[in-house]
């Protein structure tokens, strides 16, 4: 097990390190010219360039490359090339809002998903099936900023039961943390439930199909206590597998939704950043969320064990 | 050893199950398929009822009818009725039967690996027979679970009760399922299946252990099975299934020995006789595939994990010359499905070599190989999938010949021939494979290999698959391929009774090494190998002739 | 247990080249679904038959208008028609959709053959595959129409890259296990050479689940695309897709929500028909939903 | 210290592996913002800027929310009244009789805010690293001898010709006032940015709570000194009658009107014109307009490549397009935009409106057609770049593609984000080859009311600005400008500023628009000044 967990964490850092390769390519190849935006819209040519030749954007782009690399080596992502803060705390500083509601997100979508799924299933075929699957497809099909904008509109511009926008760390109080992130977390959560449900009932009702399963119900074993106890547990491993790329899934759309709720996280500043073109904390933030999306993926490789025994690693 | 059939009478026992005029149609509504037909039969205190027939003839069906596990939106019960002890089961709510389920009336499975949950300890699985019926503490299921594991002569029953399945052999999860079947001491056990997917050794085990317990608690047990050799060895009474309907219902002894239906008497005649047939003259043309030493070993591992090297084939060595039939024997994980695919070259060997004709084949590259592919061909065990159900019969039949240069026309021409050659109706060139029944398709698959013009062919399990009567029909079309075509066969098996009708010689195979070599009549009738032996001893029904409907005289068993 | 009987009735047509049993049912929600999708796709198409304006006609001094008699739908802040902008956005909107999901599933399915088939191939495309899995599609979506500006192509190009390592992975796992399917063995014994086994026999397995996934990605590029006009990296705001239609709106979600209600619910509805026709063609296809049927 | 118990998480379910994983997080989440504690009993302003502050540096950036974050933290020496007129601030001065001598002394009192006096040799650097920087302060230094500090308050400025708008120059708002910065962080190099935020103004920016982009908090600075008389335009004492101001970035402009509305937020400084109708339904919320002046939008045609290096074609674009159909697109409460064809601003001292007589009627298509034809238009692709992420400005290039199109030009409207755009307008490459021929931006009132400030004008082709037209002409009179003594000779050369620029069309102004302040009644005093200011300003509990 150590084993392999070492194995996959080596296996990560040639991913990890085409990533950066992509990025860096990606970003210097995009026209754009964080010195123009530095020196502002009346700046002459010539300051500009005199401002690109002092940030070192002069340099051939393999220079620059392996002077990213280098750092990178050391654990630094550089310094915003903008607001003249090192990545490391600008990341430090932003990405706890997102983490906090993207976490609430996956738990509320779960909580809600699974039982939904799980309904589906049982009643495949039937109406309640079809009540929530027509559900789950209409979360998925509507963009995150309408949600978003019409939970606004009705929870707190009309009802005035949440505020608007905003964020509150957890350390400001659970409740308050809660009655800010709760929009936010339940725009995120629509398409994710969407995902989540279908991925729930998919895969149990192909475990309802195994032989298992009418081994359970031979031995007098109650409906319900199969679904739940035979069904549910071996249909985990692909709601797992759902539940792990839908994180990306999530990180895309915090982008939205910080912009619509205001919300101080990463999502918000990876776009500002590329709008700005400040490489290295757009390099800087798409690998830290590569890496998030590739740990997830791992942690979820061993979550796998304690749910299906036959997988060791 | 002489067959000896049950002959207990059971008129006097207690009517355990009796179905009456059970009729089954598909769909839910009115007018759908009829596939159980006014089935009737009665099973009494302690008695055996084998239901044997081939597939598609209903047994499964009516199993789950009795059981109430029949899919409730696909097939429905439409007359007839189902008794166990006083209650009609058929009249009962689902919450009634399924407390019956279990307690009064219990199911083992075919394939005991996903018949049990795998995410499950097994020990919980039995137990939950006991929870699910609201019996014992948990201490007092614990007990109980673990008495039973030992009933059933599980070994260090501690350890397994905490196992999963896929810790355990398939006999012992067999066991598992017969422990779980009977922990409530049901009137009414079903089997079904319940050694098809086993070893022959294993199965004699577990078909000695299932009679073991009926003894004990006089359980009635309805057997499924479509083998003639198991139902020799436990039944009481026999009923023959056919297309939905019992064809014939009779004592198990008067039935092997009387058989009255055309249809039984057919299935009787079908089953490969465990003696092998007369030798064939000897064969001196030099060997068109010659393996020496042949070996072969998994590796796996390696960095930052244990290195593991499994050898799935050590030292096979043997001979095959023109219109002679190799046949190699042995049980699941012997390595005679390694040893054949790496004669076709599917998989290269580790060690040895092979030459094919006068060519070294061991290690071509796979461009070098091509051009000598058809020299050899196969054919494999599943008639569903070594066809391309995208592709018409014609395109399948032809794709070989193309490849080596025939044109497309000639090789049209050539494939109406051989699909009459194998029996099939040369239209059926323009059909997709799932318009044919399974032995349809394994003749189409024959076609195939025959028409590369080959000079061998290599049949992995090519009828285990089928049922006896077409398995039948199958092994005499290979035997009439061969006398005119001169096509050399190597048979891959692990049925004794169809080595012995087919094969000239036999290799007997076990972890993978080559245990005993010879003629059929040495090794089958003569064998000298422990492993062979056991092999031999295992088979059911072994000293019955079922064609000829009596004992295999003694001198010819042992001689 | 193989007590079922097979089916031995012909099949024909589509049905066979998916590899459906005969005789599948399908319930009134797909065919709802379909008519639903047709209908837009029909009125999309015909979009200048059916648009009372011009979609991209300015008349500042009609901005924001209600729906009146001459603009059914009302204007928004250009002035222009909504109506006709909604029906001409959808040409846009199918457009990326149906094309993405088509690059989108070539190239995938030309990658996930190679993969599939050449060890040696399959460790750095899959590599590379990670890497493209694990950047958040949306950030590679910006930064690619940021390079090749705002417009359809890059749009589509966009999207598509963020799309193809999952129709690889699907690719690559389908010829994974049907390689080891006796009949593509027996071709090879057959001589049939790597590539015609490819094309021949192991292409064709990929086309339904392909078909199934070709229904996501087209429906999730329409909803992509409208995140990144959100976002204003879309299509220029000339032309009309839904999805820029509604980023135009949003500004004004508080005082005039048509804006975003109409071409959301056209854009729901169109990525409502296609997820609910993809599910029901996985549930058709899928071979363990058919053993429960069967 | 707070502490945090995990059973206690309402909307976690008891579930082991995901309570613990939230667990941990949130955990780690509270000890990395645990220094973030509430100021519930101070006196906060919470103000939605414009933009999203990045840049601290107010001499390299010449963006707007840097020049506010400016006047927040910094003092300068002189500023101007709400009349316009030159006071004293950080300093008082003498002029010498043949006016080549300007004397400044610091008043008293004034330090920085590590505790620092303000000493001279501060002053001399930070004027230094200004001049190295400002395009009108280039202008100053050539005239200037030396700038020497002969004791700790006084300055001496030598110049070596009369320059008539020193104090003008150095008072002024715009893009980069003269702002003093300690000597240390002045030496920076005018090419760096600076690394440290040291001003002495009535604002300290607290470093530690900075958030770029999102969030940036200023704290009272208790030991400023301000003036004696009231405050009055950017000058006057600035006294500092609230203990906080927090600048939130809204994204979101309907959020942030929403957070306006349910008493979240203090203040919108530049609210979207159409939402007004909503924010004036709420008794809470105040709109008015603070900057009369407003910013002027404006077109820009590429010199360098065909059509528009023929000024027959420029003419013709020009009579087609008209300031109505741009402004009413834009912003449409015509309350809130006005016509306007004076380069330096309609009602200012210089402004005048010659030449834009067919701009403010709306434009004449027929009359471009004609115009066009006559000029030999061979039908070269007119590419307009648009912006998509900078919200109403992104419509006005629609509006000229619509304008051009119907006068007959070939236009190819092309969006792009607002960072391609700013890259790609500095591309003197032909438009078909990643270059461009039009596109718009727009003024400030108060940075463009004068020919010495005004940032498109400066016309000597490649050095100037994107879009690169030559002019020597109109380099001449700005020249002649610069040296004009009194108003009316100021205005003679405005006017023939004026006339030159919309016959040569050096760019095409498409009309003026206020930005809208809407702020929360709670907050009183607040000045009507162009930059923000938050001192004077006073907050109800």
């Amino acid at each position: 097990m150590l084993g392999y967990i070492v194995k996959r964490i080596l296996a990560v850092i040639p991913v990890m390190a085409i990533v950066a390769l992509i990025v860096f390519l990606i970003l210097r190849l995009t026209p754009g010219d964080p010195a123009a935006i530095i020196a502002g819209d009346t700046a002459t040519p010539d300051q500009i360039a005199s401002l690109r030749e002092s940030m070192g954007l002069n340099e051939p782009i393999y220079v620059q490359f392996f002077q990213w690399i280098g750092q990178l080596l050391h654990g630094d992502l550089g310094t915003s090339l903008l607001s003249g803060t090192s990545v490391n705390a600008l990341i430090a500083d932003r990405i706890w809002p997102t983490l906090n509601i993207a976490l609430l997100s996956i738990v509320m979508s779960v909580a809600i998903a699974v039982p939904l799924g799980t309904l589906a299933a049982w009643r495949h075929g039937r109406f309640g099936d079809h009540v929530v699957m027509a559900i789950s497809v209409a979360g998925f099909s509507v963009p995150a900023f309408v949600v978003g904008y019409v939970l606004i509109k009705v929870f707190a511009a009309d009802l005035r039961w949440l505020p608007v926008q905003g964020y509150r760390a957890p350390s400001q109080g659970m409740g308050e943390f809660l009655r800010h992130a709760i929009l936010p977390a339940m725009t995120l959560t629509a398409a994710y439930v969407a995902l989540t449900a279908r991925m729930t009932r998919a895969s149990l009702l192909n475990v309802l199909g195994e032989d298992y399963i009418r081994t359970a119900h031979a031995k007098g074993v109650k409906d319900v206590t199969v679904l739940l106890r035979h069904g549910l547990r071996n249909a985990a491993v692909p709601i797992l597998t759902v539940v792990g790329t839908g994180f990306a899934m999530l990180l895309s759309g915090v982008v939205v939704v910080e912009s619509v709720f205001n919300i101080p996280g990463i999502g918000r500043l990876t776009i500002d950043a590329v709008m700005a073109r400040d490489y290295p904390v757009i390099q800087g933030m798409i690998l830290l969320t590569s890496g998030i999306y590739v740990l997830v993926n791992l942690l979820i490789d061993i979550a796998y064990t304690v749910f299906d025994p036959r997988i060791r690693y | 050893m002489a067959t000896r059939f049950k002959t207990q009478d059971f008129d006097p026992a207690d009517e355990v199950i009796a179905i009456d005029r059970l009729c089954v149609e598909l769909g839910t509504a009115e007018g759908g398929r009829r596939v159980l037909d006014e089935v009737s039969l009665t099973i009494r205190l302690g008695e055996t009822a084998c239901l044997v027939g081939e597939s598609g003839s209903g047994k499964s069906l009516t199993s789950l009818a009795v059981m109430g596990l029949l899919p409730a939106n696909a097939i429905r019960v439409t007359s007839g009725s189902i008794r166990l002890g006083d209650t009609d089961l058929l009249t009962r709510s689902a919450r009634e039967i399924r407390a019956m389920r279990g307690s009064r009336m219990s199911m083992i499975f075919q394939e005991p690996m996903t018949a049990l949950n795998p995410v499950m300890r097994v020990g919980h699985q039995i137990a939950e027979v006991l929870e699910a019926h609201g019996i014992g503490s948990t201490s007092e299921r614990r007990r109980r679970v673990l008495d039973i594991m030992a009933q059933v002569h599980l070994p260090d029953v501690e350890r397994v009760y905490r196992s999963y399945p896929h810790q355990l052999s398939g006999g012992q999860r067999q066991r598992i399922m017969i422990a779980m079947a009977l922990i409530l001491e049901p009137a009414l056990l079903i089997a079904d299946e319940p050694t098809t997917a086993l070893d022959v050794t294993t199965q004699q085990q577990i078909l000695g252990l299932i009679s073991e317990l009926q003894r004990v608690h006089g359980t009635a047990v309805l057997f499924i099975t479509h083998d003639m050799g198991v139902v020799s060895e436990i039944a009481d009474t026999v009923h023959v299934m056919r297309q939905g309907r019992i064809v014939e219902s009779a004592p198990a002894e008067r039935l092997f020995r009387t058989p009255q239906h055309d249809y039984t008497k057919a299935l009787l005649d079908a089953v490969p006789s465990l003696h092998p047939r007369q030798p064939r003259p000897q064969e001196t043309r030099p060997p068109v595939l010659d393996v020496e030493s042949l070996g072969k070993t998994y590796e796996s591992g390696g960095f930052l994990k244990k290195h593991v090297a499994k050898r799935a084939a050590e030292d096979v060595t043997f001979q095959l010359r023109p219109g002679r039939t190799l046949g190699i024997v042995g049980e699941s994980g012997s390595g005679k499905s390694t040893v054949a695919r790496c004669v076709m070259r599917l998989i290269d060997p580790t060690d040895g070599t092979i030459r094919l004709g006068d060519a070294d084949i061991t290690r071509l590259s796979p461009g070098q190989l091509r051009s000598r592919r058809a020299k050899i061909q196969i054919v494999f065990q599943d008639p569903y999938r070594s066809l391309n159900p995208r592709r018409k019969i014609v395109s399948s039949l032809i794709e070989g010949p193309i490849n080596f240069g025939l044109p497309r026309n000639q090789a049209i021409e050539r494939a109406r021939t051989l699909l009459e050659t194998v029996g099939l109706p040369a239209d059926a060139l323009d059909c997709y494979p799932h318009q044919f029944s399974g032995g349809q398709r394994q003749r189409i698959a024959i076609a195939r290999a025959v028409a590369m013009e080959p000079d061998v062919i290599v049949a992995d399990e090519a009828v285990s698959a089928l049922d006896v009567s077409v398995q039948d029909q199958v092994l005499h079309l290979l035997e009439d391929l061969q006398r005119d075509l001169g096509i050399a066969i190597l048979f891959i098996t692990h049925d004794l009774r169809v080595a012995a009708q087919i094969c000239d010689d036999v290799i007997v195979m076990q972890h993978g090494k080559v245990v005993e070599h010879g003629t059929a009549g040495d090794v089958l009738v003569s064998p000298r190998h422990a492993y062979t032996r056991a092999l031999i001893e295992a088979a059911p029904g072994r000293g019955w002739d079922f064609a000829a409907g009596r004992e295999i005289a003694r001198e010819e068993t042992n001689a | 247990m193989a007590d079922v009987s097979r089916a031995t009735t012909p099949g024909g047509g589509i049905a066979r080249l998916l590899g459906l049993p005969p005789g599948t049912r399908i319930g009134v929600v797909p065919w709802i679904a379909l008519a639903m999708l047709l209908f837009i796709v029909l009125v999309t198409v015909f979009a200048p038959l059916f648009s009372p304006h011009d979609p991209i006609a300015l008349s500042p001094l009609n901005r924001l208008k209600p729906s009146s008699a001459e603009f059914p739908l009302g204007t928004d802040a250009y002035g222009r028609d909504v109506l006709s902008r909604v029906l001409y956005g959808g040409q846009v909107s199918l457009l990326i959709g149906v094309a993405t999901a088509a690059i989108a599933v070539v190239a995938g399915l030309a990658i996930g053959l190679v993969a599939g088939f050449f060890r040696l191939a399959d460790a750095l495309i899959m590599r590379v595959m990670d890497a493209f899995m694990a950047i958040p599609p949306v950030l590679l979506a910006v930064a690619l129409v940021a390079i090749h500006g705002a417009s359809v192509s890059s749009v589509i190009l966009a999207i598509t890259f963020s799309e193809i390592p999952r129709v690889v992975r699907l690719v690559r796992s389908i010829v994974l296990s049907a390689r080891e399917e006796p009949y593509v063995e027996a071709a090879i014994s057959l001589g049939t050479r790597m590539p015609v086994i490819l094309w021949r026999h192991l292409m064709p397995n990929t086309l339904a689940p392909l078909i199934v996934q070709a229904t996501y990605i087209c429906a999730s590029a329409i909803l992509i695309e409208a995140i990144l006009s959100f976002l204003g990296l879309g299509i220029g705001t000339e032309t009309p897709s839904w999805g820029n239609i509604m980023a135009d709106g949003r500004t004004y979600f508080m005082l005039k929500p048509s804006l975003i209600f109409w071409p959301g619910l056209v854009l729901s509805l169109c990525v409502l028909s296609i997820n609910i026709l993809g599910d029901t063609a996985r549930d058709m296809l899928d071979p363990r939903m058919r053993k429960r049927e069967a | 210290m707070l502490s945090f118990n995990r059973s206690r998480i309402p909307g976690f379910p008891n579930a082991r592996a995901a309570a613990r994983g939230a667990g941990r997080v949130l955990a780690a989440g509270v000890f990395a913002l645990a220094a973030t504690t509430a100021h519930a009993q101070e006196k906060t302003v919470t103000a939605v800027m414009h933009s999203g502050l990045r840049m601290l540096d107010p001499i390299v950036s010449t963006a707007h929310i840097t020049r506010n974050h400016g006047y927040m933290v910094y003092d300068v020496l002189v500023a101007m009244d709400a009349e316009g007129a030159v006071q004293p601030q950080m300093a008082s001065w003498q002029v010498s009789d043949d006016r080549l001598i300007y004397t400044f002394t610091l008043r008293d009192g004034l330090s920085f805010h590590d505790g620092a006096d303000v000493t001279a040799a501060d002053v001399v650097a930070s004027l230094q690293r200004w001049g190295a920087r400002d395009g009108a302060a280039a202008f100053l230094m050539e005239a200037t001898g030396s700038i020497e500090a002969v004791d700790a308050k006084t300055v001496v400025w030598t110049l070596t010709e009369p320059f008539p708008l020193l104090l003008d120059v150095l008072a002024k708002q715009s893009s980069v006032p003269a702002f003093i910065m300690p000597e240390r962080v002045a030496a920076t190099s005018p090419d760096e940015t600076i690394t440290e935020y040291v001003g002495s103004g009535p604002f300290v920016f607290v470093e530690g709570e900075f958030q770029p982009g999102v969030k940036i908090v200023y704290e009272r600075f208790d030991d400023y000194a301000p003036r004696e008389e009231p405050a009055s335009g950017l000058a006057g004492g600035k006294v500092v009658n609230v203990d906080r101001v927090e600048w939130v970035t809204m994204p979101d402009s309907q959020t942030a009107m929403s957070a306006l509305m349910n008493g979240e937020i203090d203040l919108i400084e530049n609210s979207q014109i159409d939402l007004l109708p909503i924010l004036e339904t709420s008794p809470d919320v105040t709109v008015e307009i603070r900057d009369p002046l407003g910013y002027q939008g404006f077109a820009r045609m590429n010199f360098k490549h065909p059509p528009f290096d023929d000024v027959r074609m420029r003419k013709a674009a020009m009579m087609a397009l008209g300031q109505e159909q741009a402004m009413a697109t834009m912003i449409g409460n015509p309350d809130y935009y006005w016509l306007c064809g004076a380069i330096f601003g309609c009602g200012t001292p210089l402004g005048d409106e010659a030449g834009a007589e067919s701009l403010k009627a709306g434009g004449d298509k027929a009359a471009a057609r004609k115009m066009l034809e006559e000029a030999g238009y061979d039908n070269t692709p007119v590419v307009i770049m648009q912006a998509t992420d900078i919200g109403a400005m992104g419509t006005i290039p629609v509006v000229i593609a619509s304008d051009l199109r119907e006068a007959g030009f070939n236009v190819d409207l092309q969006s792009m984000d607002w960072q391609t755009l700013v890259s790609r307008r500095a591309s003197m490459n032909p438009p078909s080859e990643g270059g461009w021929n039009i596109f718009t931006s727009f003024a400030s009132g108060v940075e463009a009311n004068t020919p010495l400030v005004h940032p498109i004008l400066p016309s000597t082709g490649d050095t100037g600005w994107f879009g690169w037209a030559t002019d020597p002409e109109l380099e001449e009179m700005r020249a002649a400008y610069l040296k004009a003594e009194g108003l009316e000779e100021q205005k003679q050369i405005a006017h023939d500023i004026q006339a030159r620029v919309l016959d040569n069309v050096i760019f095409v102004p498409l009309g003026n628009y206020a930005f809208v302040q809407a702020r929360s009644n709670k907050l009183t005093d607040m000045l009507p000044t162009a930059v923000p200011v938050f001192w004077n300003v006073n907050i109800a509990d």
